[in-house]
């Protein structure tokens, strides 16, 4: 018994879905500096049944003061290994960014339904905005894994912000980068980039995570081009265990944290509010 | 075989979604609607908005969760917009509303009572009138003034959802029957308790303390029915810990003529509803009972 | 590393065995202490021998169970002869009692004072005093005059052991405390509950209620704890749930000093205290903690 | 779903060994009248993990006014029947007689240890008296079946309350019967006739059940021919599930709930109370 340990085995009564449901309290392992607002956090984990992350799914970070989700970035399940990739975006995720390796946070999850992975032999295209690249990656790399042809449009504003591009490309994916400045890659909107790609080359299927701004216009295009595939919102969560009904969206009623965060082409026609508003804590809408 | 009726209102089955889960949206309201419930109850909304408790806002405990999710609450004016899109027709749409006194309750009714079937009082939140940090639930004459007021603003029936986290439980329901309520729900969520993390020493929520969900709370609900029933006479409608159809002829037994279904929503999803309301029927079906009616109540004897 | 004391008596360990477990015999209670605890709560007995209620007396319900025993005792002069054999060189032995009003409370007391280190007083008893069902630890003013009198009558450390089946259990807290208890044990069983046999309609219990007891109530008693804690300047046992020994870090950083443990009994046996004991001895080791003494209160920040 | 098993459906999420502590409310499914004051009642059961009883277990019988425990009598796991004995003896018993195919009672359990049965090629001397016989016959038709040689001393007060004495024979074992008035084989207590069988016959193992006023002496002269074996006791019950105290014997505070029922004869030796006294439900202790 060590305390980390100990701490599962405090939990040892609670059936599984419910120990899923408490922070489990862990050191960070190691910190990657990706770029100067974007950071990876890896920590042990124990790979056991629904504790196993899959591409897509996301865990409820705590830093002790408030507690947010992240997507899996990062999964090696022989390892015994997993990732968040963190960009510093307002207070929770800058007290993320001040940590250091040995450091606590607590986890739970993981949670959502995560990215269909199983497309041996299909030409895929995966396309990440910004951090939206994080869960782009695991999928990417799982993908890969089970013999699919992934080709990966890697969008950030400049140079610096690219993530994962390296990474993917020594995973034997191809990567293509683009950038709003130009100053690496394509010059302009990952949304334009895609539509160049798509009229050139035959994709059977697309994975996109990023701002709902670049996904509505980019689903717009891949439906245009009759490119199925999936695509991964965000939502403000709260319980991210299905019940508070603050991240359900219309007019469905989803929940993002059980039946998302990942959607099919045919799913996110229905959900109204795509690209168009999101709701803050309160359950106000905001417009995008 | 499930028709009933509570306050007047008729129900397609006796099974309601509680107040607080998956109710922010007429959205996952309708979901639920069409899952099979009889009836849901929104989200309890107050008349100005509120973004309730940082996260953590739940955590999970022995046989269920505890939570405090703070009552975050966009308003009235724009709850109004979510409740115009509730779909009616298939099944009754409930308002939980709060306010700090009987004034703000009784000005958030008359705002919604004609887009909803019923209205429900969420007294179980904090209030601002005295200085201590009790809840208007938790005081029979506070609870008498807030269901007065709002009985005096709408023609809706008004259900008062109680605490169970008093001395005596009968006393408050004495009182909001007295005050003219036309029904009474029970129980809202236990405690509050609290779970804090043997590695660092925090409390896990981040109001530290939170109301407990789920199936282990309901011997305590139905007991709160039972004594309900036994002292009042006006309907009741029983909620804490249903996780099934027995849990539900149980709260008949005791005295509910309805119940509500949170928590569980959580391991079993929307579709518990239609299962539920499924198992019941073959319930009743291989029982001696013609009705819901005939159930409510049966374990007094 | 686990030595500790509470209201100066001296502990091996924080572990005691709660009132009314495996507590009506010395045997049994050496068992315990042979097990591994470092107390021993004797069941709560009274003046005269009463017999408790029919059974069924206990059922399990998510989590946990619900008893009605109805504090079936055989009597002080009976229950001094088993005071007597308990093997206090193992560990401490401390006597639960109770009564219909203080003077009960007090000559049992006196009767058994000799023969223990403490004297835990069970003040959630109906009472004869005033007409209605509530019980002693339910009325602040009836738990001063019942600790008071019990101070008067004997010299040994004096814990008053409270419901958590109230409004506000800070003001029992603090009641209790100006009448000069030692400590405070918190918490008697939740509720009551109860349980409906969806069959033959039944209460389950001959008693129709029953106090809710093991895991499902942690987070409630947790929570007590932890207000009490900062109500009060007296050292509190924790008591309500515990399983393994993170349950009883959680109690201390609650703010417990010691903790009972009764319910786990039935899925563990006796043999829980010799576990528990050396994970919590093990837990210290890895954790900066020096002592028990170090970690009481840890969630208070 | 039916409503019975219905009743199981509702307590499934309870773990297993919760909801064997809850009375299951069942169907008297046969009642068989053994003597003028013993019938037995049969039951269907879900034969599964803990709730199959094993012989000298018993179970709580709840008749919606009180509920007491009973040995289980008759075991057969194929057809998922058990059963159990009940001798008239006061308010409750009297009540079960009263009752008719069809009627309902509530059963929780089993509980309790139960009777070594691996007694292969052993010569076993089994004994029971009055209602003791109900554990003794199916520990009898289970240590048989497990290829032990059982022989079956089956004592009464009179030849019409002699319990399962052809049922044994039927099943291959050989039972001598032995009535306090003499009215059906030896004339006399069950504690002579003993005496007398192992004086003459050689015995590997003995079990035992029945008033303790008679397994007292049995155990003195059993011991004293170094016959070693178990004993099957009772003592006033409520809970039944270890947690209330109410059944420990002394000295060494052992639960007759869940240590119990049945001790071995070096733990019978550490009873104490054996034989002397039994606690009523206040407590007080009742001597022989
Ligand atoms: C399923 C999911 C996966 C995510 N994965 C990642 C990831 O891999 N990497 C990453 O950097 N970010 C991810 N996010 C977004 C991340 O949760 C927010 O960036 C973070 O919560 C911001 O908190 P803050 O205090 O730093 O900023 P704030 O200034 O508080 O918020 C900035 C924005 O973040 C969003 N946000 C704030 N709180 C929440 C909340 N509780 N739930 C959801 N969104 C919130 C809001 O849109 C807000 O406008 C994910 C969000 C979701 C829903
Ligand atoms: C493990 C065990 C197995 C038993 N198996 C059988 C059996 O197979 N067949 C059978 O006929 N009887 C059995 N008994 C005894 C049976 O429980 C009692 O005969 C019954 O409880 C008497 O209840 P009553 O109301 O009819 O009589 P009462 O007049 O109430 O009691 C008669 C005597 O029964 C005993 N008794 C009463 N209540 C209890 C109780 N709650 N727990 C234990 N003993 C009690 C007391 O010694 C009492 O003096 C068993 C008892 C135990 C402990
Ligand atoms: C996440 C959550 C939010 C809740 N919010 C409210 C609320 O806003 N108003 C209210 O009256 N009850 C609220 N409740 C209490 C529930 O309506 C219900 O009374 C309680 O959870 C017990 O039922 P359950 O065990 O089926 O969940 C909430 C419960 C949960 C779990
Ligand atoms: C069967 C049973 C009998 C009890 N009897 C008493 C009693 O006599 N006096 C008392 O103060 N508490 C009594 N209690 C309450 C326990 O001491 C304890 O406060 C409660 O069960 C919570 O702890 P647990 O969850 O560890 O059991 C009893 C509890 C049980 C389960
Ligand atoms: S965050 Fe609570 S339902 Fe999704
Ligand atoms: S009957 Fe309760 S411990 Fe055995």
């Amino acid at each position: 018994m060590v305390i980390n340990d100990g701490h599962s085995v405090g939990l040892s009564f609670l059936r599984f879905g419910d120990r899923m449901n408490v922070p489990q309290v862990i050191e960070i392992k190691k910190i990657i500096e990706e770029t100067p607002t974007i950071k990876t956090f890896i920590f042990d984990w124990t790979m056991v049944g629904e504790n196993i992350p899959t591409p897509g799914q996301f865990v409820m970070v705590w830093n002790f003061k408030d507690e947010k989700p992240m997507s899996v970035s990062y999964i090696d399940v022989h390892k015994g290994e997993f990732g968040i990739t963190v960009k510093k975006v307002g207070p929770f995720t800058e007290d993320l960014h001040s940590l250091k390796e040995g450091d606590k946070l607590g986890i739970r999850g993981p949670y959502g339904n995560g990215f269909d992975t199983n497309l041996k032999g299909m030409r895929v295209l995966a396309i990440g905005g910004g951090v939206g690249m994080a869960p782009i990656a695991s999928f990417t790399e799982e993908a890969l894994r089970k013999k699919a042809i992934v080709d990966v449009v890697c969008a950030a504003q400049t140079k610096d912000e690219l993530l994962f591009d390296e990474r993917l490309k020594a995973r034997g994916a191809k990567v293509y980068t683009c950038t709003d400045d130009g100053s690496c890659g394509f010059k302009g909107f990952a949304t334009h980039r895609v539509l160049q790609l798509i009229e050139h080359k035959e994709y059977d299927w697309a994975v996109v995570c990023g701002p709902e701004v670049m996904m509505r216009p980019l689903y717009g295009s891949l439906e245009a081009h009759m490119i199925e595939g999936e695509y991964s919102m965000e939502r403000y969560m709260k319980c991210a265990i299905g019940v508070c009904g603050q991240c359900c969206v219309d007019k469905t009623g989803w929940r993002i944290c059980a039946e998302g965060p990942v959607f099919s082409s045919d799913q996110v026609s229905e959900i109204v509010e795509f690209g168009k508003f999101h709701r803050t804590a309160s359950g106000l809408k905001e417009y995008f | 075989m499930l028709k009933t009726n509570l306050c007047g209102v008729r129900l397609k089955n006796p099974l309601m979604l509680a107040a607080g889960v998956l109710g922010s949206h007429a959205s996952s309201l309708n979901w639920i609607l069409e899952s099979g419930a009889g009836a849901v109850v929104s989200k309890s909304f107050s008349k100005d908005p509120n973004d309730g408790y940082k996260n953590p806002t739940t955590v999970a405990v022995e046989g269920g969760i505890i939570n405090a999710i703070g009552l975050s609450s966009p308003g009235v004016e724009a709850f109004k917009e979510e409740l115009e899109d509730v779909n009616r027709v298939k099944g009754r749409s409930i308002a939980s509303i709060y306010g700090a006194n009987p004034e703000e309750f009784a000005y958030v009714a008359g705002k919604v009572e004609d887009l909803v079937d019923m209205i429900e009082l969420n007294v179980s939140c904090p209030h601002a009138m005295e200085g201590y940090g009790a809840s208007i639930g938790q005081n029979p004459k506070l609870t008498y003034d807030v269901v007065n007021a709002v009985k005096e603003a709408v023609d809706v029936p008004v259900l008062a959802k109680l605490t169970p986290n008093v001395t005596d439980i009968s006393e408050i329901a004495v009182s909001a029957e007295n005050a003219g309520a036309d029904g009474l729900t029970l129980i809202n969520s236990l405690g509050p308790g609290m779970k804090i993390d043997i590695v660092t020493g925090n409390p896990i929520l981040a109001n530290k303390f939170g109301g407990m969900s789920g199936p282990a709370i309901k011997p305590i609900a139905v007991r709160c029915v039972y004594d309900a029933y036994e002292a009042t006479d006006i309907p009741i409608v029983g909620v804490g810990g249903i996780r099934n159809y027995a849990d539900v002829v149980e709260f008949l037994y005791a005295g509910a003529s309805a119940v509500q279904i949170g928590t569980s929503i959580m391991y079993e999803g929307p579709e518990i509803f239609g299962r539920i309301s499924s198992d019941l029927e073959e319930f009743i079906e291989d029982s001696e009972f013609d009705s819901i009616k005939d159930m409510v109540g049966f374990g007094h004897k």
